[in-house]
């Protein structure tokens, strides 16, 4: 009497590694157990997981979504409380922290994996052009300048048609520099920092000067057009998550390298944006919650962590058992962790739980400010309205 | 030989316009067809280029084939297409049958009720719809796709239908009741028949949002074994990487059954519509 | 029909209401009902009009609201503007009763319509791009390549771009219920206009237009359901925050965002159910406005 | 016996009264024609006999048998629609077939009564042809034959010829009139041609507003009318009315039949000829009287009368008839 | 003048050759009635006229204008369609009017011109109702007055009244002849109705398979046919056909009309009656003659013959046409 376990993901992307690695090696060691891993499209599994919890019908292990969208799961209790977990010990709190309650009592989410903003370029292209990988502000621009007089690439991949590469690899990549981090991430949680205030601006002014260096109709250019604009060698720099780093090495037939977001001035402290992006947790409903414990129980091991950490170079890994790592690019990434303090996506924790949601304003402001729709000044007043309008240390 | 009354340049502009429409409305299908025969290097390259012995590529199609079931996705897609519209055309003209054909009290309401669900979006019913497939047991059958699909097609077909229905003789269906057949009888062996016309209307307008559906299969039936082919596709669409091949050749495929569908239906089609009941 | 016992007619009836109420509307009902309740510390607590009076009055709700029906209405109207003369135009050169290869056209232009939003949205995204230079470089052909715009990008022009590419796939429905409609009108009818010298546009606008115009006005309210209901394309092309900056956010993507949520929004069903009422109102209203003041002024005519 | 009887037949839709207590025996072999103006209700009374219409209130016996209330297939009746109403997706033989395979027949009696019915309307060639492929006197036949093949006790005709061209309405009139001494059962048939009605019936019902107006045999409705509309009803050209108190006659109205006119210049009628219809076999004189009436005059064979003649009229006052006020017909 | 001529018209659908070689003159003022059973080519050789469809080769003049690439509307002709082919959307006059505007008229014109035709056509009082609130007649008379409105050289009608009833069809008929009286212009006017075409045509023309068979006045065709079909045609009951030899008469087939036959005990043929036609003013009978032929014999009046009763048949010789065995006239 087999037990088959269901795993809903929205990780379309790793549907070959989890079938050809990850699952033979936990059924090879837990005979009785069969698993299977059935992604959904992204953009709808948010809205297919909530209707197939609310009815009943969903898997047995679910992927979790940092923050809110999970802890709103455990809350209705979907969620199973997976604080007694042995392999909880393996992780500390930060890695927890997307998936506990606020209050940190419970944990609810086995953590897979975080992930690493910043910039990959061409290294090809640097050297043919002469440019040093810039370090502040000041060199960021002038590299910049440098590959857009010389005319050969597109200075810089992005476009503001999906919005949330404007925000995610723009103004989340770039502003924990700004706002010091966890320093002011916690602060604005606090109320004790407003969006309008000058560390919440500057990424805006930053974003500002890009619209220059992007391509062409940047406007109309999505996510995809972006990674092919790069990985085709037409563009120099691309700013970037670490999960770029499969793709990017299977597409592109150049060498590439990564540099961390620059600081405002050398010799500045750097932040960089490491972010837990990925847990499992548990299907309340789930008939099967032993074996599915047994499995979670795995997840948090250390073979776990570098499978999936070798397998998907650029997901790091957040087992506190050190990973090696072969990918060059993915151990460029996670250096950083050593050089620079590292702080999460400052609109994840608790402020986006109201409306108006201050991620999707984000979003929208980013992409306005990249467009020079809107002026930074503008765009963080707004920003600041909204959220004040219903979180309450803001009013 | 003259012609009193064509114009050959009204009959050259005419053509003209056509093929002009034409290629707009095949540009992009084309564009489609031809880049799922390349290498993902050469479709973002040179989109419009037709695949050269370098730029030729199958691999869009080997990835699809070898992931997943794809020929098990194609029967679900199709097990359910068909089954969905039977149930519509048999469920719909029964309806439509009754209500043209009988004056009873609630006749208008009746109609009117039917008509209700075309004006609200039936995806905000998913919880709901859910929660009673999971009660009967249909989550993760073709049956809970092939329900909501029959429900959601039952209104514009009744609609269609029973403007057609109005148009076959009574003196036919009287002669059928003097010959000592059914009010059953009548339906299904005088009345049906002569509304295939407008069956294969209403056939040609539901096919398309049925074969093209991914929310539903994704909530109701994900499972690997009822996985349709739209649903299928979506694998290739990744959170941060898409596999345009696959994509591609995946779309490219499925157009080709909507096709097939398109063209047995539309001969009736042009006959149904041109009876005049959709007017 | 002699007096009988009529259960035949319940036996006709009952399948389709049957399946028709239980999985449509009874769902529907029960989603609809929602908006009348918020969630509470404990559960669900009724609400009475409060996610309404939210809806209109919080002007963050209202603006958006009011943002996607203004969104939707224009929507609407370009393809009343665009795609309903185009079909009719190519349903009137079809149905020239000696035009050779008609049926080829006719299918090659309901070809659209068969796609699904995903190669629809691919396609005109790849052609549309000023990246990968489809458009720019087919402009250039013409000498028009100053016309170009990232025109999914800009605010200005993106919805309309969206609703002419949605036009593009749908043209095919108006054509061929058009077309069906002209080929109904009975020949005499032409050949006497001909006879009067009434040919070529004049016979279109004086003649077959008036007789068609039921099925125009048939068209016309299903063209509405439809666009006060669309939500793929849009959804496939832009996302479901319809930027750039909500210019291309109409009902249906304003709907599915709240109601289902989007990235870090959580889905909220009581204010997502307030807006798919009012949708609901909307599209309501606009049938019966159809079916009681225009309808009933239509003349059917019977050849 | 009576083959069929009404009693106080009365049908409304909703408030209109469509049949107003129609009385009728129908004995058995009898061709009974039901004329009409159009709107008068002949369908309707048919529908009622066959069951295809409840009468609202009435008696309906066939055969003897109360039938008021049984369905249509029940009733031993077979109908001819005017539209033939053949079922159009099954052959000729299917469309005989049906209502026998209906009601449960053998397969070789079914057989035997197609070819029997196929023989006697020479539809043998058809039999495997769809309605779409037959001309419309082939399809006419068909009905009949569907109606033939069911061995009724009562045949129903709903101007079953009136969609079929002069020379094929002859015809199958000549057609059925045989088929009715062939098979000796009775029939009702509904017209308003009157050369139908006349050349077919054993007796004529002319109907009006949902009333009878007056039943009888062919030639005593045509040579005894009980009132002015019966009079000119029947008859082509119909019967020349004409004020009675100029002509020195009885009553209000005096009716005159066209081929009652004899040409004499010395005649009480007097005027002039303002239209000539030469038909070969008769020849039609419209005259214009001198008290603005025109008269219609019809004459045997080929005759030279000029438009603009004058022209004396006379008659014999045998064929006059006199009616009163309100149409009715004065009787010596 | 001619108003029309036709010269070596023949007219091809694909390999089917529908019209073969007619040739044809209208004199000015002329009422030229195409007759001929179903198929034979009338409707298309109307419409070859009116220019909807191409003649294959030929030449068509109209007032002795080359009118044969000419589109319809400037042919200076008017057509009146079976079905009328009124525009449903447009009240009587709007329907009337349309032409003229299209044409170009100036508004005092065109209101003066739908006033003569209204009042020609009794249709003042409905000029503002639509073509679905008029009955058949009504209809007919509107489809009428469009075409009078153009004042055409030529009026063109298709079977205008084969779908009015038969009271009706009689009054219209009376009313054409006159219009055709008043209006003084050329007329060619299909029908399969041969009453029409006797009692309308100065001249007909009778057509069989795309050919002309004979052309000639009314009273020309009935009494002196060139051949059997043409006096088969026309008269109804149509003209009995005997085998020639056992009469001792000329040719291959004698043709006696139903009316030149009379009722003699000691007449030539002999046989029994087999059906008995009354029609209050005529008298058709059915005989059955001993060769086994079926004779129609048309007798005035009422008469007094019952089935089955032996009979004989007299004729005068003047009355009788022989016919060769290919079924030409044979003349004297
Ligand atoms: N289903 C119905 N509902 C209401 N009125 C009806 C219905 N059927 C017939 N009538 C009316 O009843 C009257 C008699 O109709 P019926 O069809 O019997 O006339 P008819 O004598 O057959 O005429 P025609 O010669 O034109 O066929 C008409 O005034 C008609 O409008
Ligand atoms: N468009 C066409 N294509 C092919 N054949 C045609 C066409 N129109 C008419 N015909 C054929 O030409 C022949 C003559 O047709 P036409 O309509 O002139 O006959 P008709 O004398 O008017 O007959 P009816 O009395 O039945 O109206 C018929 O055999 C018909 O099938
Ligand atoms: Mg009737
Ligand atoms: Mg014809």
């Amino acid at each position: 009497q087999d037990v088959t376990l269901t795993i809903e993901s929205w990780r379309n992307d790793d549907l070959t590694i989890w079938q050809d690695s990850i699952i033979p090696a936990f059924e090879a060691a837990n005979p009785g157990i069969k698993v299977e891993f059935t992604p959904s499209a992204p953009a709808e599994y948010n809205a297919a997981l909530n209707s197939k919890l609310d009815a009943g019908s969903a898997g047995d292990l679910i992927t979790c979504r940092p923050f809110d969208a999970s802890l709103a799961l455990y809350d209705g209790g979907k969620l199973a409380d997976l604080s007694d977990l042995s392999a909880m010990a393996n992780f500390s709190d930060v890695a927890k922290s997307a998936w506990q309650t606020d209050d940190g009592s419970a944990t609810f989410c086995v953590p897979m994996a975080s992930v690493i903003h910043g910039f990959i370029y061409n290294k090809d292209a640097f050297a043919e052009l002469g440019l040093e990988v810039p370090a502040t502000e000041e060199e960021f621009f002038a590299v910049l300048d440098k590959i857009r007089e010389d005319g050969t690439y597109i200075p810089m991949a992005m476009g503001t048609n999906d919005q949330w590469e404007a925000a995610t690899m723009g103004y989340q990549n770039i502003g924990p520099n700004y706002w010091k981090g966890e320093e002011g991430r916690l602060a604005l949680i606090k109320g004790e920092q407003k969006l309008t205030d000058e560390p919440w601006v500057a990424p805006y002014a930053q974003l500002a000067r890009w619209g220059e260096y992007l391509g062409d109709g940047y406007e109309a250019q999505t996510y995809p057009d972006s990674q092919n604009l790069f990985t085709l060698g037409r563009a120099a720099i691309y700013p970037a998550g670490s999960w770029e780093i499969t793709g990017f090495n299977a597409q592109a037939d150049f060498e590439m390298g990564a540099f961390p977001p620059p600081v405002a001035a050398a010799g500045d402290e750097c932040y960089i944006s490491d972010h837990t992006d990925i847990a499992i947790g548990l299907n309340a409903a789930s008939p099967n919650a032993e074996a599915a414990r047994t499995f979670l129980e795995w997840v948090g091991s250390a073979e776990f962590a570098s499978l999936y950490a070798n397998a998907l170079p650029g997901f790091f890994s957040l087992n506190s058992a050190a990973v090696e790592m072969a990918d060059p690019l993915a151990q460029e990434f996670v250096s950083w962790r050593g050089k620079c303090q590292s702080t999460i996506r400052s609109t994840y924790q608790i402020l986006s739980r109201g409306t108006p949601n201050l991620e999707n304003e984000t979003w929208n402001a980013s992409a306005n400010v990249i467009r020079g729709a809107e002026t930074p000044g503008d765009a963080a007043t707004r920003l600041q309205e909204g959220l004040a309008s219903w979180y309450e240390p803001q009013q | 030989m003259s012609k009193a009354r064509t114009n050959p340049l009204n009959s050259f502009a005419a053509h003209a316009a056509l093929i002009a429409y034409t290629i707009i409305a095949l540009f992009p299908v084309v564009v489609i067809l031809i880049n799922s025969f390349k290498t993902r290097k050469a479709i973002f390259r040179e989109p419009l280029a037709l695949p050269s012995p370098e730029s030729f590529s199958l691999i869009g199609y080997q990835t699809v084939m070898k992931q997943g079931d794809f020929f098990l996705y194609f029967q679900n897609s199709f097990v359910v297409t068909v089954a969905s519209l039977f149930f519509i055309l048999l469920f719909g003209a029964m309806a439509a049958f009754a209500l043209s054909e009988y004056r009873f009290p609630g006749n208008t309401l009746m109609g009117l009720y039917l008509a209700l669900g075309i004006m609200i979006p039936i995806r905000i019913g998913t919880v709901a719809i859910l929660e009673l497939m999971v009660q009967t047991g249909l989550v993760n059958t073709l049956m809970a796709l092939i329900l909501v699909y029959t429900a959601q097609g039952l209104p514009l077909a009744v609609f269609i239908l029973s403007e057609f229905m109005r148009q076959v003789s009574d003196d036919l269906k009287n002669a059928g009741r003097i010959d000592g057949m059914s009010e059953y009888a009548i339906f299904f062996k005088l009345v049906l028949p002569l509304v295939r016309p407008a069956m294969a209307t209403v056939a040609v307008f539901n096919m398309i949002p049925i074969w093209n559906d991914l929310w539903f299969p994704l909530i109701l039936a994900p499972g690997e074994s009822t996985k349709t082919l739209t649903l299928g596709s979506q694998v290739f669409i990744g959170q941060f990487v898409t596999d345009w091949n696959a994509v591609l050749s995946a779309l490219s495929l499925a157009i080709l059954p909507v096709l097939v569908l398109y063209v047995i239906f539309s001969r009736q089609l042009i006959r149904g519509i041109t009876s005049g009941a959709v007017k | 029909m002699a007096s009988k016992p009529r259960l035949h007619i319940a036996v006709f009836l009952a399948p389709a209401v049957l399946v028709y109420t239980a999985v449509m509307i009874w769902p529907l009902f029960n989603t609809l009902r929602l908006a009348l309740y918020t969630s509470g510390e404990e559960g669900r607590v009724f609400a009475g009009l409060m996610n309404f009076r939210t809806l209109f009055g919080d002007p963050r709700w209202s603006e958006s609201f009011w943002n996607a029906l203004g969104n939707n209405t224009w929507f609407f109207v370009v393809h009343m503007l665009v795609q309903n003369p185009i079909g009719i135009a190519l349903a009137a050169i079809l149905s020239h009763p000696r035009l050779r290869f008609a049926a080829l056209y006719r299918s090659a232009i309901f070809i659209p319509t068969i796609l699904s939003f995903v190669i629809v949205g691919f396609a005109w995204k790849l052609i549309l791009s000023p990246i990968w230079g489809i458009a720019p470089s087919m402009l250039d052909a013409v000498g028009l390549k100053a016309l170009f715009a990232p025109w999914l990008g800009r605010e200005e022009y993106a919805l309309t771009t969206l609703a002419l590419v949605s036009v593009w796939q749908f043209v095919g429905i108006p054509m061929m219920l058009i077309y069906a409609a002209l080929l109904s009108i009975p020949e005499e009818i032409l050949e006497a206009g001909e006879i009067e010298g009434i040919t070529g546009m004049s016979a279109f606008w004086k003649i077959k237009l008036p007789l068609i115009l039921p099925s125009i006005g048939i068209i016309s309210i299903l063209t509405f359901v439809g666009n006060f209901n669309a939500f793929d394309l849009i959804y496939a092309a832009q996302g479901a925050l319809a930027g750039p900056d909500f210019s291309t956010d109409i009902l249906g993507t304003f709907l599915y965002r709240t109601f289902f949520g989007f990235q870090l929004q959580l889905g909220d069903p009581h204010m997502g159910s307030a807006i798919a009422t009012a949708m609901f109102a909307i599209i309501l209203t606009g049938v019966c406005i159809y079916l009681f003041l225009i309808q009933t002024r239509m003349r059917r005519y019977q050849f | 016996m009576t083959a069929l009887s009404l009693e106080n037949i009365t049908k409304s839709f909703g408030p209109v009264r469509v049949l107003k207590d129609i009385n009728l025996d129908v004995t058995e072999g009898e061709f009974i024609v039901f004329v009409g103006p159009s709107g008068c209700g002949k369908s309707t009374l048919l529908r009622v006999i066959a069951g295809l219409e409840d009468a609202t209130t009435g008696t309906i016996r066939i055969g003897g048998r109360d039938v008021t209330t049984t369905p249509p297939a029940k009733r031993g009746i077979a109908m001819v629609f005017q539209s033939y109403a053949l079922y159009p997706h099954l052959d000729v033989q299917g469309n005989m077939a049906l209502g026998l395979r209906q009601a449960g027949e053998a397969k070789p009696v079914i057989a035997e009564r197609i070819e029997m019915a196929a023989k006697m309307l020479s539809l043998e060639d058809y039999l495997k042809r769809r309605p779409a492929e037959l001309s419309g006197g082939q399809r006419q036949r068909v009905a009949i034959g569907r109606a033939i093949v069911r061995k009724p006790e009562l045949f129903l005709f709903d101007e079953p010829l009136s969609n079929l061209d002069a020379a094929l309405r002859m015809a199958t009139r000549v057609e059925i009139a045989r088929l009715h001494r062939e098979l000796g059962a009775s029939m009702v048939y509904v017209t308003h041609d009157q050369t139908e009605a006349m050349t077919l019936a054993d007796r004529i019902v002319v109907l009006r507003d949902g009333r009878i107006e007056q039943v009888g045999t062919p030639m005593e409705l045509y040579n005894d009318p009980d009132n002015q509309f019966v009079a000119g009803f029947l008859g082509a050209p119909s019967m020349n009315f004409l004020p009675a108190g100029p002509l020195g006659a009885r009553g209000a109205t005096l009716g005159i039949r066209p081929e009652h006119l004899r040409v004499a210049p010395d005649g009480a009628l007097k005027g002039d000829v303002s239209h000539v219809e030469r038909l070969g076999g008769d020849t039609n004189l419209l005259v214009a009287t001198e008290t603005g009436d025109t008269i219609t005059v019809r004459l045997f064979g080929q005759h030279e009368h000029r438009v603009g003649q004058a022209i004396g009229l006379d008659y014999a006052d045998a064929h006059a008839f006199a009616f009163d006020a309100e149409g009715r017909r004065l009787r010596d």
